[in-house]
């Protein structure tokens, strides 16, 4: 049942609209998930593979989370649901979790699901190929008394080890197909085995990936979608005509350039939804090089963070799809404080600090030269960093934007070859898991991505860290967390600008598409197309 | 030159063109009078439709389209022609040596010549500006080295041609070293045809610019057409006067050039222009 | 003339502002009797040939004829194109000048000819039709040619082919514009021949454009003489040229190069100035990497000497190595084999290497044959002139006095020095030309058919020229050129040359009045009107002894 | 003609040519910053020396690079091209699957601006300085100036958006139409927007080019003998201005012939096209040097391929070339 909304323009759309939102309305209560549809997609650019783990770019997360469960998933707030583990218990030291595993889950292959398959995920396939699992996963015995019951035994309690068992941070993966086999090369990448909702069907390379309903699904009469088509659309402008028009019902991350995103808002015939991102969390920050002069002194950083005016930012570069940020930890994470340091928009201010370092205006008004790498993710990146220069312009700081294509951003960036540089990136679920890793010193690799390459190194920040990582009371973590956020924020260890929300755009007619904290990458086990 | 410049006259098209021409060079030359300031300055709220204060409109970042196009001018003219300058040296130096020592020299010369075009002209572009970090000097750069084969075939040709002509014999015959040939004889005489597609080449650069502009690959430094006309792609649908107007300046711009090159084709070699009525 | 085929009236045809003159044709009046052959003679740019297509309705626009040509009751002038389209090919045939571009290149022959038939109503079978009319023509083998393609026939055979074309519907009347001037002389005395044969046998009239008296000579029955776009004078062949009325036809007469023996000016050869043995050149052509080898042998162990003060002719037609020596001679081209020796110089002139050759070099000098074509259309005339002098150091003020020397010894006035080479008249370009070969005082001027590209009155006062500075200053001339009455005029001594070899050598007068080799006696009898300017030379024997 | 030393010879250059762009290209594209390591690295937004260490060993990106050369020309040799980093699948197999796609855009938009064009400047020439003659040739030269993306965009604006009448984008309709039939049609109506775009600028090129040469050939003297014959105009016109007048209009088309691959990369992008020049576009970016040598690697064959075929159509039309006594 493909929609039938005519292609005659968005007036007649308007008129069915209307119709349906008033039908909407009065049987909202009666309103049963409707079995089959199908559900059209935009996905850009084409991921590399389709099997969580071998691959982590998020365009691969998209098809492969509804082909792929993990133990557990996690609602808005972050606490862990059941997924293909009913139960668990976790031991008064946090040393010991057990696992109840469900029975009667087959793989799409009709291959029983066991304990030996959650074995051989946690223990050999990921710490091979996750890069990012691989060493929590490595802190755990891994052991399996029967079919149905596994038991992790940790040497020193590890806070993140609850929130790191969706399917992205451990997929299971059947080990009757990768066991002993080049997990990279194995076949079976290419038209995976899972236990998820809908089976992997056909991937026509340059076109669309389809995915079909899983017909001996462990919960019963679920998914409600017949298919899923993943499309492949390389223009942002020819994605959004798509999702007006009706021939794409969803679109997620930054699938539509969000000053688009804020038309289709007003479309009778689309939601937006900016929730979801609970579990990603990511961040946008101006990172600064402090191996290098200026940026070495804390008050040009502060002048920096004055010079910005981050509602701005907020509203005409992200359409108000975004949140300034305060500091390093997301504000949906249970360790977030606001209790911070503040820099409001004040250029007075951070030409005083300028003053104050001795970096006077020239004849035409220009204090230091410093050049910005922007992170070359589209348009959008190029209009932030275009406001960067000319805000920090107005202060007296001259920047020289470099153009560069992605390989030559992350060459430069991994080994320290720039001044300053925009980037994003998700903090995950637990400050220890996505958060450490960009302030401690020991994390300083050179030619690595997402380590410390700002070079920031503060013994107290990394003692702080080390210690919260380990504590397995709750309340005392976010004691030690709110104490590096302090130092953090006063230090201004990186320019913090918002907190992403990407919106998720869909058919008003499509009902639970984002209902967790996975948001887009939940399995739509529950997605339906109301009558 | 005159004579030249009477025959150009005649031709109603190459009038309208350098019309327009000159009105372009106007804006390039004078952009900081018309339009005051860095046009990269945010000056009103962003996606103003054109009319009021802003006649052209103002863009997402609420730069003002008018100064862009003024100033967009300057840069993509500069491409045009120092791309097109850089590839009939290249190609004219090619060329001439080719065609006019012959034997191995022209063999070796060929070769090289048909290498470059086998590789796509446009991913090979690409791929030069990647390497070289995107940027004015890249994209020139850039342009120069896809398109100088042409040139060079036609110089060869031209140089192969009137070496065999019986002036060029008679200065061999006086003892005229054969560089001075080149430059004194052979080159002036070698110029009509090379002026008239050097002319439609700057043309083509200005465009090759827009497309890789549009791909992303433009200077965010230096505001031209090819790099307004890409930014306004995501709002094509909603700011149509971002896109509109420097596309326009593109296809106005490279009319103008054709249409010049076209009089200077007819004034050069008037026989051109024959008819085919009896 | 009341019965005459077409009577033309005031016909004229304007030319586009900025011209030399008015008119191309100017009003002018003509009448072509049927069955008989007018030629209309006159030098280049007298509108002799604008009114040939004229009256075939074939004027370029933006030219336009104005007037009155009646034929058959209408005026071909304006006549509506279906009409004058069923006239052309059947009723009046035309043929041109340049065999080698008359034909479609990528069209074969026999589908060429075919066309006349097809689009002229004329059904059925072509092939034997097509076949007899190329065998009247007297074309070899006409099965085969039908299927060849135009490269591959001669010029001559090539103008068969237009004649053919043209004679296919057995026209009325037959425009023949120049048909012989680009073809060698025994070809052109063929070509005539054939359209007096194809003129008796069809009683059609022929209207023949020609700049040469000889070709009016040979073949006219009546003649019109045409000066600046009018007929200055009209009549039967025989009186106007015995009793031209009008002083320029009289001067147009005078101009034309007899056959008189030369009175030899050196008393006795002196030491010769220089002297070639055994040149040799072959050319090898091969079609792509793994194509057969084609060697044509251009020039075969030629040897001749020339001395100071002495003018050698090498006489030939096309194709006959001429030039290829004369190249050889200048070091324009290398020779495979061969040995030339310069007065004074015990080395071989052809090996010498550039620095040892730039000295020599200077001795030998050129002149070309296209005025046109030699002299650099974006220098001016001192820049040219002086180009050798400044290349071998001289001060620019110095070659600025030698330029004027230079101008005036070719009788062209100094201020030429700084026009372009644009602003001046054929004949005025290769006395340049010639002034350019003498800056560097040579001892030896090779020239290649320095006055074929010139008009018959003009081409006189060149070759006086010519003559005269090899008299004053001594120089040794080797005098390239197809045509004999100029050789005889111009030439002490004579080589014939065919294929590559020398047929005949010896004084001028000897050679062309008496020869040995009957290759010479046919190109001495190939000479159009040979009769009719020959005839103050009556007897050989008297020849003989006027030494 | 002696058609077995022709075709052994241009065998032989191709062979050549083809080596000769493999190692230069192979070279060429290395000196671009960064590398395919980097490039997931940074889309997974999570990277450790082990990972990068583990995909750089799987290429052998970590051993120096005249043995990465070496290997590479070895396995081209055996028509093997080795596999995208990204992906890890054959690159032959990507080609293969995207060729077609690129094959049929540029076919069809190069095959209709000939024909078109040809026509158009035919007509152009016929009419020479005519009002018509001016209309056309403006027309041209707009469509030769103005940005081909532009181009693409307004299309589906007016033809897709507001009339409704075409598909925007990509090649097959959303719900895959059922019989061969079927959906030859759909993918024909998915193919005119992003064909004419492409064809439009290349009508352009060949009109201006047909109308010269036509007007070259007409000032020839074989010409006015066609007319001394009285063949009609339309006779004159076609069997010898247009015949001749062809021959470097088939030069340019076998040149235009060879750059069909790398041409329609702004049109694939606009029309969501699943074309090989889109293809490579990414390989650039991704540092999938194997997608990108493959590329290249199909783009000189045909390169050379059509040469060839331009060199025995330009025979066959010409018969003076090659065949000289």
């Amino acid at each position: 049942m493909k929609t039938s909304l005519s292609r005659s323009g968005s007036c007649l759309a308007v008129a069915l609209a209307l119709v349906g939102l008033v039908l909407f309305e009065a049987g909202h209560a009666a309103a049963q998930p409707t079995r089959g549809g199908t559900l059209n997609s935009t996905l850009w650019p084409e991921p590399p593979g389709i099997v969580i783990g071998i691959h982590l770019n998020a365009p691969t997360l998209l098809p492969s989370s509804k082909i792929f469960e993990g133990l557990l998933t996690y609602d808005f707030d972050l606490k862990p649901q059941p997924m293909l583990a009913e139960t668990w218990q976790v031991s008064s030291d946090g040393l010991t979790y057990t696992f109840h595993l469900r029975h009667n889950v087959n793989w799409h292959d009709g291959k029983p699901f066991t304990s030996k398959d959650v074995v051989f995920s946690l223990t050999k396939f990921i710490p091979e190929v996750h890069p990012r699992s691989r060493p929590t996963f490595q802190r755990a015995d891994v052991s399996a008394p029967d079919d149905y019951t596994v038991v992790l035994k940790l040497k020193e309690p590890y806070g993140p080890m609850i929130r790191s068992l969706d399917v992205i941070s451990a997929p299971i993966v059947p080990a009757h197909i990768y066991e002993g086999t080049n997990y990279r090369d194995n076949p079976a990448n290419r038209h995976p085995i899972g236990t998820g909702p809908f089976k992997f069907d056909e991937w026509k390379s340059g076109q669309y990936i389809h995915l079909v309903r899983n017909n001996d699904y462990w919960q019963k009469g679920k998914p409600y979608l017949d298919d899923i088509y993943y499309r492949f659309i390389p223009d942002s402008a020819s994605r959004a005509l798509a999702l007006e028009q009706g021939e794409v019902q969803l679109a997620t991350q930054n699938d539509i350039e969000l000053v688009d995103v804020a038309r289709l808002k007003k479309l009778p015939n689309l939601r937006v939804d900016t929730k979801g991102w609970e579990w990603g969390s990511p961040i946008s920050w101006l990172e600064m090089n402090l191996r290098r002069a200026p940026f070495k002194d804390v008050r040009f950083r502060k002048a920096v963070m004055y010079a910005l005016d981050r509602n701005f930012i907020r509203d005409s570069i992200f359409f108000g799809m975004a949140k300034v940020a305060t500091g390093p930890i997301h504000s949906s994470s249970p360790f977030y404080t606001s209790d911070v340091p503040t820099y409001p928009y004040d250029p007075q201010k951070a030409k005083a600090l300028l003053d104050e370092m001795g970096l006077k205006p020239d004849a035409n008004g220009i204090r230091v030269k410093v050049s910005l790498l922007g992170l070359p993710y589209g348009e959008l990146w190029d209009r932030l960093s275009q406001y960067i220069k000319q805000a920090l312009g107005q202060v007296g700081i001259e920047v020289t934007l470099e153009p560069s294509d992605v390989a030559g951003w992350g060459n430069r960036i991994a080994n320290w070859d720039v001044d300053m540089s925009t980037t994003y990136l998700t903090t995950l679920s637990d400050p220890a898991l996505g958060v450490a890793r960009t302030y401690i010193s020991e994390n300083q690799k050179k030619g690595v991505l997402f380590t410390n390459t700002s070079g920031y190194s503060n013994p107290e920040v990394d003692r702080l860290f080390a210690e919260a990582a380990k504590e397995p009371d709750q309340a005392k973590r976010k004691e030690l967390y709110t104490k590096v956020q302090k130092i953090l924020v006063d230090d201004v260890a990186l320019a913090w600008l918002v907190e992403l929300q990407w919106p998720t755009i869909y058919d008003a007619r499509l009902k639970n598409v984002i209902h967790n904290g996975l948001g887009p990458n939940d399995n739509f086990a529950d997605v339906y197309f109301e009558k | 030159m005159r004579r030249i410049l009477r025959r150009v006259m005649q031709n109603r098209g190459a009038v309208a063109g350098g019309v327009v021409l000159a009105v372009i060079l106007v804006c390039a030359v004078a952009a900081p009078l018309i339009a005051p300031g860095d046009p990269m300055a945010t000056r009103g709220r962003p996606l103003l439709p054109p009319g009021g204060q802003f006649p052209f409109g103002t863009d997402m970042l609420g730069r003002d389209v008018l100064a862009g196009i003024v100033h967009g001018a300057r840069i993509s003219l500069l491409i045009g022609v120092m791309s097109t300058f850089a590839a009939v040296l290249i190609g004219v130096t090619v060329g001439a040596i080719a065609g006019f020592f012959g034997g191995w020299v022209d063999e070796v010369l060929v070769r090289f010549t048909e290498f470059f075009q086998t590789i796509p002209s446009f991913v090979f572009a690409i791929l030069l500006v990647a390497i070289m970090r995107p940027g004015l000097a890249s994209i020139i750069i850039a342009i120069a080295v896809v398109t100088w084969p042409p040139i060079a075939r036609l110089a060869r040709s031209e140089f192969m041609s009137i070496r065999h002509r019986e002036f060029v014999e008679a200065a061999v015959l006086s003892g005229v070293s054969q560089g001075r040939i080149i430059v004194t004889e052979v080159l002036p005489n070698a110029a009509s045809p090379l002026i008239v597609v050097s002319s439609l080449m700057v043309a083509t650069a200005i465009l090759t610019e827009s497309a890789l502009s549009f791909l992303g690959l433009g200077d965010p430094n230096h505001i031209s057409w090819g790099y307004m006309v890409g930014a306004a792609r995501t709002v094509f649908r909603q700011a149509w006067w971002l896109s509109v107007f420097p596309g326009l300046a593109i296809a106005l711009t490279v009319l103008a050039i054709n249409l010049v090159g076209e009089g200077l084709n007819d004034a050069l070699n008037p026989h051109l222009k024959g008819r085919i009525g009896a | 003339m009341a019965d005459s085929l077409i009577s033309i009236r005031n016909l004229q045809i304007e030319l586009p502002a900025g011209g030399d003159r008015v008119r191309a044709v100017d009003a002018i009046d003509l009448d072509i009797a049927p069955g008989r052959i007018l030629c209309i003679v006159g030098e280049s740019g007298s509108g002799k040939s604008m009114t040939a297509h004229a009256i075939m309705g074939l004027v370029p626009r933006p030219l336009r004829a104005t007037g009155t040509i009646s034929f058959d009751g209408n005026n071909l002038v304006g006549l509506s194109e279906a009409k004058l389209r069923a006239i052309r090919g059947r009723r009046i045939g035309m043929i041109f000048q340049d065999p080698m571009a008359g034909l479609n290149p990528v069209m074969r022959i026999g589908r060429q000819i075919e066309e006349v038939y097809r689009f002229h109503g004329v059904s059925g079978p072509y092939a034997e039709r097509v076949e007899s009319l190329l065998g009247q023509m007297g074309l070899p083998e006409p099965k085969l040619l039908r299927h060849a393609l135009p490269f591959r026939l001669s010029g001559g055979q090539r103008q068969r082919v237009m004649i053919a074309m043209a004679l296919a519907l057995d026209p009325e009347l037959l425009i023949a514009d120049e048909p012989t001037t680009a073809v060698d002389v025994t070809t052109q005395k063929q070509i005539l021949a054939l359209l007096k044969r194809a003129q008796a046998q069809r009683s059609m009239a022929i209207v023949l454009i020609t700049h040469d008296f000889g070709v009016v000579a040979e073949i006219g029955d009546e003649v019109a003489v045409m000066q600046h776009g009018r007929i200055v004078e009209r009549g039967p062949t025989s009186e106007v040229l015995k009793r031209p009325r009008h002083d320029y036809t009289q001067r147009l007469l005078d101009a034309v190069p007899r056959l008189r023996p030369r009175k030899s000016a050196v008393s006795e050869r002196s030491a010769p100035l220089l002297s070639a043995s055994n040149i040799t050149r072959d050319f090898v052509n091969r079609m792509g990497l793994l194509g057969p080898r084609r060697t044509v042998h251009a020039v075969q162990d030629v040897s001749f000497a020339l001395a100071r003060g002495e003018t050698l002719g090498i006489v030939g037609e096309s194709g006959s190595g001429k030039s290829t020596v004369a190249r050889i001679i200048v070091r324009l081209l290398s020779a495979d084999k061969g040995d030339v020796r310069l007065a004074g110089v015990d080395r071989n002139f052809l090996e010498l290497r550039n620095r040892e050759l730039a000295p020599l070099r200077r001795r030998v000098q050129m002149v070309f044959q296209d005025p046109f074509a030699s002299l650099n259309p974006r220098r001016t005339v001192f820049e040219i002139v002086s180009q050798g002098l400044l290349a071998h150091g001289m001060a620019r003020s110095e070659a600025e006095r030698r330029v004027s020397e230079l101008l005036r010894l070719v009788a062209l006035d100094p201020s030429a020095a700084n026009r372009y080479p644009n602003s001046f008249s054929g004949g005025q370009r290769q006395r340049i030309g010639i002034a350019r070969a003498l800056a560097l005082e040579p001892d030896v001027i090779v020239a290649d058919e320095p006055v074929s590209a010139l008009d018959v009155s003009i081409q006189a006062r060149v070759l006086e020229l010519l003559a005269d500075l090899q008299r004053r200053l001594k120089i040794g001339m080797l005098f390239i050129t197809h045509d004999l009455r100029v050789a005889a005029q111009v030439c002490d001594q004579v080589a014939v040359m065919r294929h590559g070899k020398i047929v005949e050598m010896g004084p001028s007068a000897e050679v062309l009045f008496n020869p040995k080799s009957e290759y010479t006696q046919l190109l001495v009898d190939s000479i159009p009107g040979r009769n009719t300017f020959g005839s103050d030379v009556p007897d050989r024997a008297a020849e003989l002894r006027g030494r | 003609m002696h058609y077995v030393g022709f075709a052994l010879q241009w065998l032989m250059k191709a062979l050549a040519v083809v080596l000769a762009i493999t190692v230069l290209n192979f070279l060429i594209v290395r000196l671009a910053p960064g590398d395919p390591a980097i490039v997931m690295a940074g889309e997974a937004g999570a990277a450790d020396s082990q990972f990068l260490a583990q995909v750089r060993k799987d290429f052998g990106l970590d051993r120096p690079i005249y043995v990465q050369l070496a290997t590479y020309v070895g396995k081209v040799l055996t028509l093997d091209l080795g596999r995208s980093y990204r992906t890890r699948r054959p690159v032959g197999d990507m080609l293969l699957e995207r060729l077609p796609a690129t094959l049929l855009l540029t076919g069809t938009a190069y095959i209709f601006a000939l024909i078109v064009g040809a026509l158009l400047g035919a007509i152009a020439a016929a009419k020479a300085h005519t009002f018509l003659d001016s209309v056309l040739t403006a027309v041209a030269l707009v469509f030769y100036a103005t940005p081909i993306f532009w181009v693409g965009l307004l299309l589906i604006l007016v033809f897709s958006v507001q009339l409704g009448w075409l598909p925007p984008f990509g090649m097959h309709s959303l719900i895959p139409v059922k019989g061969t039939l079927w959906q030859m049609l759909d993918t024909l109506k998915h193919l005119v927007l992003p064909a004419l775009t492409l064809g439009l600028f290349y009508v352009a090129v060949y009109v201006r080019l047909t109308r010269a040469s036509m007007l070259d050939t007409a000032s020839l003297e074989y010409v006015k003998t066609a007319r001394a014959k009285g063949l009609p105009e339309w006779r004159v016109l076609t069997a010898h201005i247009l015949r001749t007048a062809l021959i470097p209009i088939i030069t340019f088309a076998g040149m235009q012939a060879g750059n069909l691959v790398g041409g329609a990369i702004v049109v694939e992008t606009v029309f969501a096209w699943p074309g090989i020049g889109r293809l490579a576009f990414d390989a650039l970016f991704q540092r999938d040097y194997n997608i990108l040598l493959g590329v290249f690697l199909i783009s000189a064959l045909m390169v050379v391929f059509f040469n060839m075929l331009t060199d025995l159509a330009v025979r066959v039309a010409d018969p003076r070339v090659g065949s000289r006594t």
